[in-house]
């Protein structure tokens, strides 16, 4: 018994299922790569998917579904809260080509 | 696995023998506390020779320090100490206090002994791990002491290590080749002797809490530590990467932190399109939550103590944990006022000036709290209680220069001026070593069984906070003068004739390091012939004091606790006493 | 683990929030301080490729993408291995879930091998950390083979971790939770090259 | 002893306090003279802090002295008594009168933080190009063809006192570029510089200026401010680069503006 509180899973056939599921997100990521759309879009298309996934991989297969909400609570949010924060430094990133310093 | 539980829960692992499993490679969390509070009194008293040197250099840059040429020949010919030598002690200074004081005694050390006991439980979640945690961090210490040793000497480009300085090699710098190597080996040794510490904290802070230790009733001190050790856990994430990607463009020739075209010492570096800004926004993204890491265990380890003292309760225990919280959540917001300056984009300065700004309403509500509980109280004058009002000031006093700090529009002025150097040595540095001196007044009985002299705590508590002030409060005078810190020297016309004040400094830090040699006699002295002390000699109610002093292997000698009080129920009428211990049955009227 | 203290036993302590073992709690946190540590380098990766003039896509899709997809599909799937690992363990069904482990951990070298080979190929074409061969930013280099390199790391430290727990599980040496564990692990490690293939390898295609 | 705290405390708070107050023009301990046109701002703002959490330090630590002095002298027995509203009258307290102070504090900042690096360049400030390195600062003007020659790292010699790495054969702008070791520039006229550095991340640091910026290597970082007084002030290197950082320093010369044009022609006759 590990924790009684946390549901038993649903069995392999669902998360045959999901895996599939991955499986053809990482196919719509290949296709949009292969469209070849500017950069930004692309790189906005595929962070979408790539978070999509993730978030899958954390719900499913990593069972924080069944595992309590509070469990949730705490570690999402501070996890995205620092990742966030970490965005604080592209105003500095845009900045470094217009600024470059011309040397050779 | 549910026998492994209740085993966990009554926890009966037999003590170890033999000397070596028991002192050295032990995994009782009591033993490895020590180890780490020794290993951070080795740290300090490194740190302050360190600190004796330079602001002997800083007052007669042409004093010759007798027996300095035998430390290093080359950075002190004719014992007289040479400008990056200053820069290299400098910088060890920096890096030990930081690393391997302030944050592994209030954090690492108290924390592992105490926290499990104060939760009731019998060890660590993973006493293993625990050990390990301190061999790494030991290790950590090892390497970045080798560099006093190695050729070139320690590293000097600070204890922010900025690229490119520290990442071109030795063309920056006598200091800049192995010893910067080692330097951020053994930072990034560090990041990981921290995450192990902080898994451990938090698993043993939620799940190892004795029957009726609710959150809510668990010590203020246990509350601090297992919110700095969720802030580690953030932090250190990223100082690791940091530290290996520093690595790599020292030893494996990439270029993240070093630009194009760059002529140190006349040579064209290899580097190529690199950004010294990227190192400074990983560094500080960890290096501001590392503030908080060094200040929150001594803020809880004064308000755990003072009650005690004082006979009363805390004032809003529940207020000062959200403050803590908040603080803890505020630090990640923030780490761009170390860079408004920088060459940052100065719309960012405004960003990160107002969050930091927001950070003092929680502090301040902290200290009015801690000023609100003194009054109407009945104060137990002793060493700890000393070191603990003298916390509260020292706080006040470096909280309130961050005022100016937080704002771009003074930065401009006091940035890299000494007046920084004021700020963090009071906010940072001397409020959490006081922290440490109370904590280790406070529960040394506990944790080597005999009581610590008194007349001799109180000497050195006097000499200590007068000193303190002497040192830091004139440094805020030359900040407001323009004096640039990290000067081997002051030879520019506007600092010469601020000399006499660094003479005086000098003096105020040399006389202040004297008097800690009174708290080390103190330590030994107790060790050995200190007078017996009993379980409770605080009459203080939270669990380490419901055990024998010092504790058994197992803490509470195989029984499980029940907790029935919250924390700090000290002047109760009507009890047995003025105070009911957390674990004590009888029942009364809680106000 | 040494002491997995659950929830209450015997009313003897008070019941974690979470009501998981300390176990998996720990990896909880790691796993979420290992997350930021990604992101870190990741972030490192586009602040420099944004501020470089001269970014260079070399990948085009066979090998590169290609052999991508195909790690992939690889990882994946051993993570679906590793969820029936998980899944017999709970069941009790020790030899299945030890037969499972050995699964997943034999995918997780075969996605090591592929890997090195990959790196294998670049180094030939010239790439090195501070080399550009196309002539591009010398930082593509770098970021790739220190993000792959990290977490090429996770992978073979959980190979190891599966090795110990398939050889130590049958004897009753390791326990379920040891095996959950072992899995969340595992799992996030095919969380990060979630982020790792779009990013590394299908931002950089030709 | 608790007096004795008490005591002691409230002296060090009133002995800290009357150097932040006392500051005559003879007092070194104090900020230089203001020569810039920004710098009246920054001082303003760096005053009304002053105000603001000079009260609240006086205020804090004699409350802490008076309350430790009440506290030790009080009888056996005593029935610890509770701060009238408890914890309330703290958390509101600080709310309001810190986030008021930090509200102002910060609105205000703000402006005069954009007024200095925030706002561009006045379209005919004079163009200063500012090249620092271990250990020295060196400045360039365009000349009279007004175009600043182009930089090659690899041409950057000391010796023969080719510090920003110029290409006089070949770059006809070069050619008259006026480089010196000191920052001469003429009064009330906005100077846009124009920062890179070398080697490694140096800053430039003029105490009467209220100027401070680092020079990271890799930018070019603009700088630009009007000084509003002649004279002779310093400038000096706030960010560490190495062993010789205390010595980095240079020499800000604020002129009239005849006589800066005269010394600038002075500068390209020797070119």
């Amino acid at each position: 018994m590990s924790s009684p509180d946390s549901t038993p899973g649903p069995g392999m056939k669902f998360f045959v299922a999901v895996w599939i599921g991955l499986m053809c997100i990482v196919g719509i990521e290949v296709v949009i790569t292969y469209s070849h759309p500017p950069a930004r879009q692309l790189l906005v298309w595929l962070l979408a998917l790539a978070f999509l996934e993730a978030g899958i991989a954390v719900w499913y297969f990593m069972h924080l579904k069944y595992e309590r909400a509070a469990l949730v609570w705490s570690a999402i949010p501070i996890l995205v809260f620092v990742v966030f924060m970490l965005d604080h430094i592209w105003p500095d990133a845009f900045r470094l080509i217009s600024m470059r310093f011309l040397s050779n | 696995m549910s026998e492994a539980t209740a085993h966990a829960a009554t926890h009966q692992h037999t003590a170890p023998t033999g000397f070596f499993r028991k002192y050295v490679f032990s995994v009782d969390h009591k033993v490895i506390g020590l180890q780490y509070y020794g290993l951070g009194l080795f740290a300090v008293i490194i740190g302050m020779i360190l600190s004796w040197l330079m602001r002997l250099h800083l007052g007669w840059s042409t004093l010759a320090i007798p027996g300095l040429e035998k430390l290093s020949p080359v950075g002190a010919p004719g014992n007289v100490m040479t400008p990056e030598y200053y820069l290299s002690l400098m910088t060890m200074h920096g890096t030990i206090m930081v690393f391997f004081v302030l944050t592994n005694v209030p954090f690492a050390g108290f924390g592992n002994y105490f926290l499990p006991i104060q939760v009731g439980a019998a060890d660590m979640a993973f006493p293993r791990m625990n050990m390990m945690s301190f061999w790494v961090t030991l290790s950590a210490f090892l390497v970045l002491m080798a560099a006093f040793f190695v050729s070139g000497g320690p590293p000097l480009s600070g204890w922010t290590a900025y690229a490119p300085l520290s990442a071109i090699g030795q063309d920056a710098g006598p200091g800049q080749g192995l010893g910067q190597t080692l330097w951020a080996v053994s930072i990034a040794i560090f990041c990981v002797a921290q995450l192990l510490g902080a898994l451990n904290f938090i698993a043993t802070t939620l799940d190892l809490r004795t029957r009726g230790m609710s959150l809510a009733r668990m010590p203020l001190s246990t509350w601090a530590w297992f919110i700095t050790s969720v802030i580690g856990l953030m932090a250190f994430a990223v100082l690791l990467p940091a530290c290996i990607l520093l690595f790599l463009d020292r030893v494996a020739g990439t270029s993240f932190f070093v630009p194009s075209g760059l002529v140190v010492s006349d040579r064209l570096q290899p580097h190529t399109g690199g950004s010294p800004l990227l190192w400074q926004h990983l560094f500080w993204f960890f290096g501001h939550p590392e503030v908080y890491i060094a200040i929150l265990p001594a803020i809880g380890i004064v308000s755990h103590i003072l009650p005690a003292f004082m006979r009363k309760p805390m004032l809003g225990t529940r207020v000062l944990i959200g403050c803590m919280a908040a603080i803890g959540f505020l630090s990640y917001m923030v780490w761009g006022h170390h860079m408004f300056v920088s060459g940052m984009n100065p719309f960012s300065a405004i960003l990160f000036s107002v969050p930091t700004l927001v950070i003092t309403i929680p502090a301040t509500i902290a200290t009015l709290l801690w000023i609100g509980s003194v009054y109407g109280a009945r104060l137990r004058i002793t060493t700890a209680s000393l070191f603990c009002l003298g916390f509260v000031s020292v706080f006040i006093s470096g909280g309130i220069s961050g005022f100016f700090l937080a704002q771009p529009s003074i930065d401009t002025y006091l940035h890299a001026t000494y007046f920084v150097v004021a700020h963090f040595h009071f906010v940072m540095g001397v409020a959490a070593i006081f922290g440490m001196f109370a904590g280790t007044y406070f529960w040394m009985p506990k944790m080597i069984g005999r009581m610590m002299n008194e007349s001799l705590g109180k000497l050195h508590f006097w000499i200590t906070f007068v000193g303190v002030y002497c040192i830091f409060m004139p440094m805020h005078y030359l900040g407001l003068a323009g004096n640039v810190r990290r000067y081997a020297a002051f030879t520019d016309d506007f600092l010469v004739p601020l000399i006499p004040v660094h003479q005086f400094i000098t003096i105020a830090a040399l006389v202040t390091g004297a008097a800690q040699l009174i708290f080390l006699f103190n330590l030994v002295w107790t060790r050995f012939r200190g007078p017996k002390a009993s379980d409770n000699p605080w009459q203080a109610t939270s669990l380490e004091w419901s055990t024998t002093s010092p504790p058994p292997f197992d803490n509470f000698g195989g029984k499980q606790l029940v907790v029935h009080n919250e924390a700090y129920l000290y002047g109760v009428q009507g009890a047995s006493g003025d105070y009911v211990m957390q674990t004590s049955p009888e029942t009364v009227a809680q106000d | 683990m040494e002491f997995t203290a659950g929830h209450g036993h015997a009313g003897l302590m008070e019941e974690s929030p979470y009501g998981i073992p300390s176990g998996k709690l720990a990896i909880w946190c790691f796993v979420l301080s290992d997350a930021v540590t990604f992101a870190a380098v990741l972030f490192a990766y586009g602040y420099l490729r944004v501020g470089s003039p001269d970014w260079s896509t070399p990948f085009s899709f066979s090998p590169s993408i290609l052999n991508g997809i195909v790690m992939t599909f690889v990882l994946l799937t051993s993570g679906l291995t590793m969820l029936a690992a998980v899944e017999a363990a709970k069941a009790g069904r020790t030899s299945a879930g030890t037969r499972w482990l050995w699964a997943t951990c034999a995918l997780g070298a075969l996605f090591a091998v592929l890997h090195l080979l990959e790196w294998r190929r670049m180094i030939e074409e010239g790439w090195r950390l501070f080399q550009n061969p196309t002539g591009g930013a010398v930082q593509f280099g770098a970021a790739f083979f220190s993000v792959t390199g990290l977490h090429l790391l996770h992978v073979v430290g959980g190979v190891v971790a599966l090795l110990i727990m398939a050889l130590g599980f049958p004897s009753g040496k390791y326990n379920r939770t040891d095996i959950e564990v072992t899995g969340i692990y595992w799992h996030f490690v095919d969380l990060v090259w979630m982020f790792v293939f779009p990013l590394m390898y299908l931002m950089n295609a030709k | 002893m608790g007096k004795l705290f008490a005591v002691v405390l409230i002296l060090i708070t009133i002995i800290s306090t009357v150097f932040f107050i006392y500051h005559g023009p003879d007092n070194i301990l104090w900020l230089p003279i203001d020569a810039s046109a920004h710098g009246h701002g920054v001082d303003h703002q760096l005053m009304e802090t002053m105000y603001g959490s000079g009260f609240l330090f006086v205020a804090s630590q004699i409350l802490l002295g008076l309350f430790v002095w009440q506290s030790t002298s009080r009888p056996e027995g005593w029935k610890y008594k509770t701060f009238p509203g408890g914890a309330k009258p703290m958390v509101v307290s600080a709310i309001l009168l810190v986030g008021i102070e930090i509200l102002t504090l910060s609105f205000v900042g703000s402006k005069v933080w954009a007024g200095i690096y925030l706002s561009p360049a006045e379209s005919q400030a004079l163009p200063i190009d500012v090249q620092a390195g271990q250990f020295a600062f060196y400045f360039r003007y365009a000349g009279a063809d007004g175009k600043f020659g182009g930089i090659h790292a690899d041409k950057i010699d000391e010796g023969s006192g080719n510090f920003f790495g110029l290409d006089p054969r070949d770059d006809v702008a070069a050619r008259d570029d006026v480089v010196v070791a000191s920052l001469t520039i003429p009064v009330n006229r906005p100077i846009l510089l124009t920062m890179h550095s070398k080697d490694v991340i140096h800053s430039f640091y003029v105490r009467e200026l209220r100027l401070q910026q680092d020079i990271v290597p890799g930018l070019m970082i603009p700088l630009h401010f009007t000084a509003t007084q002649t004279g002779r002030f310093e400038i000096v290197c706030t960010q560490l680069c190495g062993l010789g950082h205390y010595q980095m320093k240079a020499y800000l010369d604020v002129l009239p503006a005849g006589k800066f044009d005269e010394w600038l022609k002075q500068q390209e006759a020797q070119q």
